[in-house]
């Protein structure tokens, strides 16, 4: 197995830029200059024979990135960020008790929710209903996302101890949703 | 010994099951299944010699096969197969089959190159990751991890069946017409939360001097006796 | 710019398979035949330049992935976390009978399968279906991280009663018990 082949497979694969430090720690008997050397080679032959992606180096390291002309097709793929957890609670207290206000999410989960309902507005997850105070709603964009047919399809709360239940001694009939 | 194998070895009692029966090299179908009831009790009884604890589903399905073998021997007293009803050695088999089917299956799936161990995707930067893991399982665990947090909603119930301060006006009550409680007299059931109110009603009943706690010797029963009670240490 | 181009960019930088789907929304004038037959062919040419990647037919779609024998120099560089023997039998139980419910998982195990099933639903294995009881399905991560195009691409069950050389005929046999 020839280096070159490893060393795409490890830029390929990692999450985010990999440094030659980190590439020399898997191939420890390679030089600093032989790695820059392949990553040249392996963009020569990507340009040879019209690959659409290209190794870029960037300020930490390597990384693989599709070429700029093709951002065209690649707009229509729809990315949507990944959710922080905290994004995804406000968005699980919405989906079971909305429409409500933002004080009753703050109430349920007992922390501001103010940046986390902002990324679920900007990322069309939960849309805001008129009124005072303002209450929030999921849209159908979150139905979407989750795969649901429609917000009765989430399942009943009281269910959630066959799996989740943190601790088999606490009963969790008596709860905050009900 | 060669019974003595780590009870970890096995999923449950069905993957023991089918372990002694592939060890006695019997057929599924023409299935001796006394021998198979017997070797099964005999490990069982092993592993509680050796004090190793076993899943409550080893010991349900113990008492299962102890159950079917009195029934296998006493035909005349007990019809195992009456008209119309399943016969339970049928029913034994059928689930050692269908168990037997889906741990080939696992087997068959664990033998996949799998992602993430022998395949790996095009890696992404956390914060390039998309939405598509998100499913309605995220949305339930988000529920709980806010339910974990916000726990005093959630545990009014099992307080209210121990607490510690009804534990020590409990005790107090007892004190009041015996002179001395072991601790473990105390208990109701044995649940090991109440155990744990017991002592720890106990402990807060010392501390305001209210009773004394004694312990004759090391890894000896605890009891309790009132702050007055002419008891010695 | 040829669809070939395209078409890889495409699923160079899609997270997880890309269907055929959505392949087309972006390229209206091709047809199913003609990404098959794009994929057929980038793949022989990765094959011939000794590329350490290849596309991998998964779950409806089209996912790029590091080739089988790169494993051992990748595995340095990522934490590779291995299923229990119970989380396996319960996906098993999962994608042959699912969807499910837990009581029927438990039954066929002859032991309770909560924390297996934890295990398997967060690391996206399982979803869950509202429904009482709560039912349990494989998801698309399953297929991608299993390598299978569909559920059905799972052997035959009852090519494992062949291995097992016998329960050729259940009913029949039980009769003689009666």
């Amino acid at each position: 197995m020839r280096n070159s082949e490893i060393v795409e497979a490890l830029i390929f694969s990692a999450e985010g830029a990999l440094s030659i430090k980190d590439i020399l720690n898997i191939l420890p008997d390679a030089s600093k200059q032989e790695i820059e050397d392949i990553v040249t080679e392996l963009n020569r032959t990507y340009d040879r024979s019209g690959r659409s992606f290209m190794i870029e180096k960037v300020s930490n390291g390597y990384m693989f990135a599709t070429k700029k002309e093709y951002s065209p097709y690649l707009r229509g793929l729809h990315k949507t960020k990944r959710l922080s957890n905290a994004a995804i609670e406000v968005l699980a207290v919405i989906a079971y008790k909305g429409p409500c206000s933002k004080q009753t999410v703050d109430n349920i989960r007992g922390v501001d929710s103010s940046s986390a309902l902002r990324t679920l507005v900007d990322n069309h997850l939960v849309d805001i209903k008129a009124g005072r105070p303002l209450k929030y709603i999921t849209t159908k964009r979150f139905l979407e996302v989750f795969g649901l047919n429609s917000i009765s399809d989430l399942p009943d709360i009281a269910q959630f101890q066959e799996i989740f239940g943190e601790d088999q001694n606490i009963e969790q009939e008596e709860d905050l949703f009900l | 010994m060669e019974f003595v194998l780590h009870i970890s070895r096995f999923e449950g009692p069905l993957d023991l099951l089918l372990y002694l029966i592939e060890k006695n090299k019997f057929n599924l179908e023409e299935l001796e299944i006394c021998p198979i009831i017997d070797q099964y009790l005999d490990y069982i009884n092993q592993m509680r010699c050796l004090n190793i604890e076993l899943a409550s589903e080893f010991l349900d399905m113990a008492s299962y096969l102890i159950w079917l073998k009195s029934c296998l021997l006493l035909p005349s007293q007990v019809d195992i197969a009456q008209g119309g009803e399943q016969d339970p050695i049928e029913e034994l088999k059928k689930m050692l089959a269908t168990y037997r089917e889906m741990k080939y299956a696992a087997q068959r799936l664990s033998e996949r190159p799998l992602l993430f161990h022998d395949r790996f995707p095009r890696g992404w930067a956390e914060g390039d990751k998309e939405l598509t893991k998100m499913n309605i399982a995220s949305i339930m665990k988000a529920i709980s991890s806010i339910k974990s947090r916000t726990k005093h909603y959630v545990m009014r119930i099992e307080r209210a069946r121990f607490t510690v301060k009804e534990m020590m006006r409990k005790i107090t009550s007892v004190l009041k017409t015996r002179g001395k409680i072991y601790l473990v007299q105390m208990a109701g059931t044995d649940e090991k939360l109440e155990i744990v109110t017991i002592l720890m009603a106990a402990l807060e009943l010392s501390r305001l001097s209210t009773v004394r706690l004694i312990q004759g010797k090391l890894f000896g029963e605890i009891y309790i006796v009132g702050k007055d009670s002419g008891v010695k240490d």
